[in-house]
């Protein structure tokens, strides 16, 4: 190389241009955003889809049966595409049939919405199997005592399950993160696509990628802190490792 | 009020069209443009990225309301969009690695490997006349990854709009690396008659208020203000 | 790092328990659905643009090769890795204990389509800046971009079944390799016979979803211009403008794939039937 | 029939799991004051019988009142009946309390949590009240000490007992206990039976379905003994026990002795 | 000492784990034909004794002959002992046929995978001629029809009787049992021990650690009582349990019976 510029320009990461590394946090902040938006959005799906899964009439289970299926088999990227452009477009045309005015759905929703809806059919799942485990004989003894069936629910279903399902929704947090990833590719503004921008414009490919993985990884071990303190916290109530 | 109109083009550096700056922002000739015809057609213009290879169905499914991005007007893509009048139009250059002399026709490409941008008339053009004639062509989602593979000498030859290339040869790596090896025997049916503004269908209004911005910013000067700022040429072409 | 519980990772992946069985399709609200769904079908055939179809067939049919060749190269280059990776976390020395959980954790926690630009785009702009690599018999390949991608789709799988693994030759009863000892087994017979088909054994439902993930991770190679399936289908989607009918076939294309790949393993399972689990 | 004196009254109960007729006509009436003991080979339908007076099973036809209230049951069109009002059937639960077999305790809850829960959130009683109670409660079984601990720290017994407390804090009409001893090691048997005792002294409503005959004999002022979903023979303890009359009944206690 | 008619010859055997020590110098010689018993208490050493015999467990001091070939030991620095030479203990331990107290059959094999597995993987047999012998060993502990189940799918029983078939398919000098029927429901022990007796009736080289004292009594032509580590006393089965001399064993005696 006839550049006899320093190897790693470090300076590139600064956070106050030219260096660019306010774009990457506020890339980051973008990504947890939707992270956590999708996530939210997933855990909503997930108990209806779990409940109507285990409780729901035969129609009721096939639908969700396919929807779980087809987010399992399909890979997120063709899903993102395909929620991001035809998820979008068809709300719009409901809301015209309806004779409401179109809604302008920015990205930050059209990505939550994206990641809320793959992230749903894996929290059917882990809530569904996290159900399952609780023991029936808990939920008679509920409804023994009188209680009525969202009683039933919310006093004794989730938190009996919250055990059984944390390991796996700590799981899917963190697909979560690395999923946002993904929107890269629909042209949204996470740390992903912002660290490609940055790469691109100023050529120094290495530097950033590393940056953007670091922060992704602190991403990853921040919630594992959290996720440890969860789960000890769930787990109180059971005697060992089950 | 005016309404608001989200201007779509693609996520990429384009210099020097678009390409964000490290405060986050997009700038460059195009962003000025765009700026020019908003100000000029009383539009309450949104700056919103998206991917280049889904701009066209990101228009129709109306995530973006119009396209500024370097879109060079064809028959292809008028069977889906519409366009404004052209807006810029300058000639289609290939570049290659510095010391690596060949023509930029069908005759020297052969047994090379040519880059292109996907979705873009360079892609059917290098398709057609270098693809059809022993060169590989090899597709990229955005301009910047196929400069990046000539600089990393995984490409012998980038084809794009010379004045994208030029920025490129200009710029610490490709100053390095790479030079013009000339310009490409035009196909006005395939390279278009220059870059238009991309519209929905049978927005025609919205299309009237474009072309009549367009036509003003020429005439009263502002275009070729901007353009100075960039180019030492008239780049709205013959 | 919390290890994925391997009830996560079927609940990621399809996995034979999710095929549905024959006699199950004929009930009635089932026929009534299924009804619905031809009716659907037909309709979408018939509304949508499919013209650009025949053209492409060829091209789709050859991008599903590429897609297969890079799932089965990097599923299995990726277990090869996987093994040493388990293995060193439960007897190896501290050194490369700490070096293969590290390598896990980081693969882990960062997104594949991170690394993958920056194996590509990072990585493979350094190479050329040697001469020593560029006049190498290497540089041929290294200028290819699919090299790029199975190291990362390798190394990814790897980390992720790393976990599975160790999980597995930990969960081998000590008894059963004490027995393998007791018969006057040398370390590497114990390994060889009984240690790791038994682990192997015990993770081959994990090993499933695994590969299911795996599949679904294939299109990112599409972004470094690899030429699979799903960078054919972009190709559709450039030329003919179209936004659903591509991406649908597409969809469709990998629920065969998956459900194929499943049958196959479903098969695997059964050849050593465990009682139980 | 629908007299309020009579806690429980079940009038030709019959319960059929598919193919299988479980139970095929009981009537059954327990008093205030009454201790019922429900004795009968495996599989006679004892288990049934108790868990279709709190509706846990929907019987296959017949009635049940509690407290001189009948169930209103209407057909459910696949030959069987269905409760007609839900909140019906969740009040009248509210004045049954259960104890399983397997205790069933909220694991989730610590055992004064579980204790709370039924009053709390079904009957709606103030909180602190119910804390007081409760405490109360467990202290009478013996376990105020562990009253913070999770049902999964506690033996067998200890959470049979907790179970049974947890039943008490609804103060209900009507005790209901299925084998509430059978999961237990035999050396905790004994803690959960004394409890049971205490019960039956205070002159407590309870209907239990047991095997440990001897405590049935002593506890109980009414034995019923079921065999193949009838009710073959009942009466006070010392004639079923010292006098039983048909074949199948000295069948059955000779083989437990 | 080193005789090759001793099949097995133990001298001053040591063994500490950490703080505790488990043998404290015990010596035991096993000619061919010999059937010897070890009885004790629990945590008196008997497994620990028997592992080392094997080298599953190494000794801190002390020797190891089998056939008369001393296994080479040398000090592993940390107090302990360790052996010189793997490969002469490999060797060595493909003469021992050991069966576990919990079976540890290979479970993704089938039985007669695990029957032939050593025969063809350790000592290098042709696998056919393994296949045929591996037959006739199923064969002879009853377990034909089961030669290509898998373990998981065996009764307990089964899955000694397999695991005895494993052991002998070696053609091992001396069979070691640990317990070998204490994993068992008391209805499966009768059909391993059956196997184990018609081994004895055939003077094969045996020892056996074993809790059942009737057993022992019958088969054995040896008992080594050990106690706290070292060998309280041994003699004849008649000696043993018709004349116990010390204390220790006539208390363990007792305490069985
Ligand atoms: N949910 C059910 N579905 C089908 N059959 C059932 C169900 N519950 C009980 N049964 C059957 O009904 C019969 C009576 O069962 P029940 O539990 O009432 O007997 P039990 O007298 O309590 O016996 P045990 O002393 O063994 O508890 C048994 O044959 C049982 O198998
Ligand atoms: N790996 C080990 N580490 C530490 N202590 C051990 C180990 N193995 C055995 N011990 C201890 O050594 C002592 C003897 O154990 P051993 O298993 O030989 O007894 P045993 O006579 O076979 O008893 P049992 O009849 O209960 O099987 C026990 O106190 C045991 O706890
Ligand atoms: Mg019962
Ligand atoms: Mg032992």
């Amino acid at each position: 190389m006839a550049d006899p510029a320093p190897f790693i320009n470090w300076s590139l990461l600064a956070l106050s241009p030219p260096g660019w590394g306010s774009v990457l946090l506020s890339g980051l902040i973008n990504s947890i955003q939707i992270a956590i938006g999708g996530y939210s959005l997933g855990l909503l799906l997930g108990v209806g889809g779990a409940f109507g899964k285990l409780y729901g009439g035969p129609i009721l289970r096939d639908l969700l049966e396919c929807y779980t299926t087809i987010v399992r088999a399909v890979p997120e990227l063709v899903l993102i595409l395909l929620l991001y452009y035809a998820g979008t477009d068809l709300i719009n045309q409901f809301m015209g049939l309806a004779g409401l005015p179109a809604v302008d759905i920015s990205g930050l929703a059209a990505g939550i919405f994206v990641i809320g809806v793959v992230q749903g059919a894996y929290s059917t799942e882990v809530l569904r199997g996290a159900i399952k485990a609780v023991p029936s004989g808990q939920i008679e003894a509920a409804r023994a005592f009188g209680m009525s069936p969202v009683k039933v629910m919310t006093r004794i279903t989730l938190p009996a399950m919250l055990p059984y399902a944390i390991p796996g929704l700590s799981n899917l947090w963190l697909i979560a993160t690395k999923d946002t990833a993904l929107l890269a590719v629909v042209g949204f503004s996470e740390l992903t696509l912002v660290t490609r921008q940055a790469a691109g414009t100023t050529k120094a490919y290495l530097l950033f990628f590393c940056a953007a993985g670091v922060l992704y990884l602190a991403l990853t071990l921040v919630s594992n802190v959290f996720i440890s303190i969860i789960e000890r916290r769930a787990r109180r109530g059971l005697a060992e490792a089950a | 009020h005016a309404e608001q109109i989200k201007v779509g083009f693609a996520a990429e550096p384009y210099p020097p069209f678009t390409s964000p700056d490290a405060s986050g922002n997009w700038e460059g000739w195009e962003v000025d443009f765009q700026k020019a015809v908003c100000a000029e057609a009383k539009l309450d213009c949104v700056i919103t990225p998206v991917a280049w290879d889904g701009i066209i169905p990101a228009l129709t499914s109306k995530k973006i309301d119009i396209i500024i991005g370097s879109m060079s007007i064809t028959d292809e893509r008028l069977k889906t969009i519409d366009f404004s009048d052209k807006y810029y139009n300058t000639p289609t250059g290939v570049i290659g690695a510095k010391g690596a002399k060949f023509e930029p026709t069908p005759e020297g490409l052969s047994g090379k490997t040519i880059g292109v941008q996907v979705s873009t008339v360079h892609q059917v053009y290098a398709n057609k006349y270098f693809g059809e004639n022993g060169a590989t062509v090899k597709e990229y989602q955005t301009q910047d990854e196929a400069n990046q593979d000539l600089a990393a000498g995984r490409l012998d030859a980038v084809q794009a709009d010379s004045i994208a290339l030029d920025a490129f040869l200009k710029s610490d790596q490709g100053k390095d690396c790479c030079e013009l090896e000339g310009m490409v025997k035009d196909d006005p049916a395939i390279l278009g008659a220059g870059v238009g503004i991309g519209i929905r269908k049978g927005e025609d209004e919205l299309k009237g208020k474009l072309n009549a911005a367009i036509k003003a910013i020429r005439e009263n000067g502002t275009y070729d203000t901007f353009s100075k700022k960039y180019f030492d040429f008239d780049i709205y072409g013959g | 790092m919390t290890s994925p519980a391997p009830e996560t990772t079927h609940a990621l992946a399809f996995t034979p328990e999710d095929l549905p069985t024959a006699e199950s399709f004929f009930q009635p609200h089932r026929i009534l659905l299924m009804a619905i769904f031809a009716t659907l079908v037909v309709y979408v055939s018939w509304s949508m643009r499919w013209d650009w179809l025949p053209q492409y067939l060829p091209k789709l049919g050859w991008g599903i090769v590429v897609t297969l060749a890079m799932l089965f190269s990097t599923s299995i280059l990726g277990f090869l890795l996987a093994v040493p990776l388990g293995l060193v976390q439960v007897t190896g020395p501290w050194p490369l204990k700490a070096f293969a959980k590290t390598f896990c954790t980081i693969i882990r926690g960062t997104p594949l389509l991170l690394q993958l630009w920056l194996l590509y785009y990072g990585l493979g702009s350094l190479f050329p800046q040697f001469p020593a690599i560029r006049s190498s018999f290497l540089w041929p390949y290294l200028r290819e971009s699919w090299p790029y991608g199975v190291a990362a789709l390798t190394i990814s799988f790897a980390a992720y079944e790393g976990e599975v693994m160790r999980g597995a030759f930990a969960g081998v009863p000590a008894g059963e390799l004490e027995a393998a000892r007791a018969f006057g087994m040398s370390r590497w017979t114990v390994f060889r016979r009984i240690w790791l088909p038994r682990a192997i054994h015990r993770a081959l439902p994990t090993l499933t979803g695994e590969t299911v993930l795996q599949l679904k991770s294939t299109p990112l190679v599409a972004t470094i211009t690899v030429l699979d399936v799903y960078a054919i289908i972009s190709k559709v989607r450039q030329d003919t403008f179209l936004t659903y009918e591509p991406l649908l076939l597409l969809a469709l294309i990998y629920l065969c794939l998956t459900g194929i790949l499943v049958l196959a393993f479903r098969k695997l399972e059964n050849r050593i039937p465990t009682r139980g689990a | 029939m629908t007299d309020p004196a009579q806690a429980i009254a079940v009038t030709d109960l019959h319960k059929r799991f598919g193919p299988l007729e479980v139970l095929k006509g009981v009537s059954l009436t327990a008093n205030q004051g009454d201790v019922i003991a429900i004795i009968g080979g495996s599989g006679s339908g004892k288990s049934t019988l108790l868990r279709c007076i709190n509706m846990l099973e929907l019987p296959t036809a017949g009635s049940v009142s509690i407290h001189g209230e009948t169930i209103a049951m209407k057909k459910d069109g696949r030959g069987g009946l269905a409760p007609s009002d839900r909140k019906q059937v969740e009040r009248l639960r509210s004045q049954l309390g259960m104890v399983f077999q397997s205790f069933n305790l909220w694991q989730h809850m610590t055992i004064l949590q579980n204790v709370i829960e039924a009053p709390v959130h079904v009957l709606g009683r103030p909180k602190d009240e119910a804390i007081a109670t409760g405490e109360a409660l467990l202290r009478r079984v013996g376990l105020f000490e562990k009253r913070d601990a999770y049902p999964a720290f506690l033996s067998g017994g200890q959470q049979q007992r907790a179970a049974i407390a947890r039943a008490l804090a609804i103060q209900p009409l009507v005790m209901l206990f299925d084998e509430p001893t059978s999961a237990l090691d035999p050396e905790l048997v004994g803690e959960v039976l004394a409890v049971i005792g205490d019960l039956a002294k205070e002159k407590r409503t309870m209907i239990l379905v047991t095997h440990e005959m001897k405590f049935a004999r002593e506890v109980a002022n009414h034995i019923v003994f079921l065999a193949q979903g009838k009710i073959e023979e009942q009466g006070p303890p010392d004639e079923i026990f010292g006098a039983p009359k048909s074949e199948r009944l000295k069948r059955f206690i000779s083989s437990i002795h």
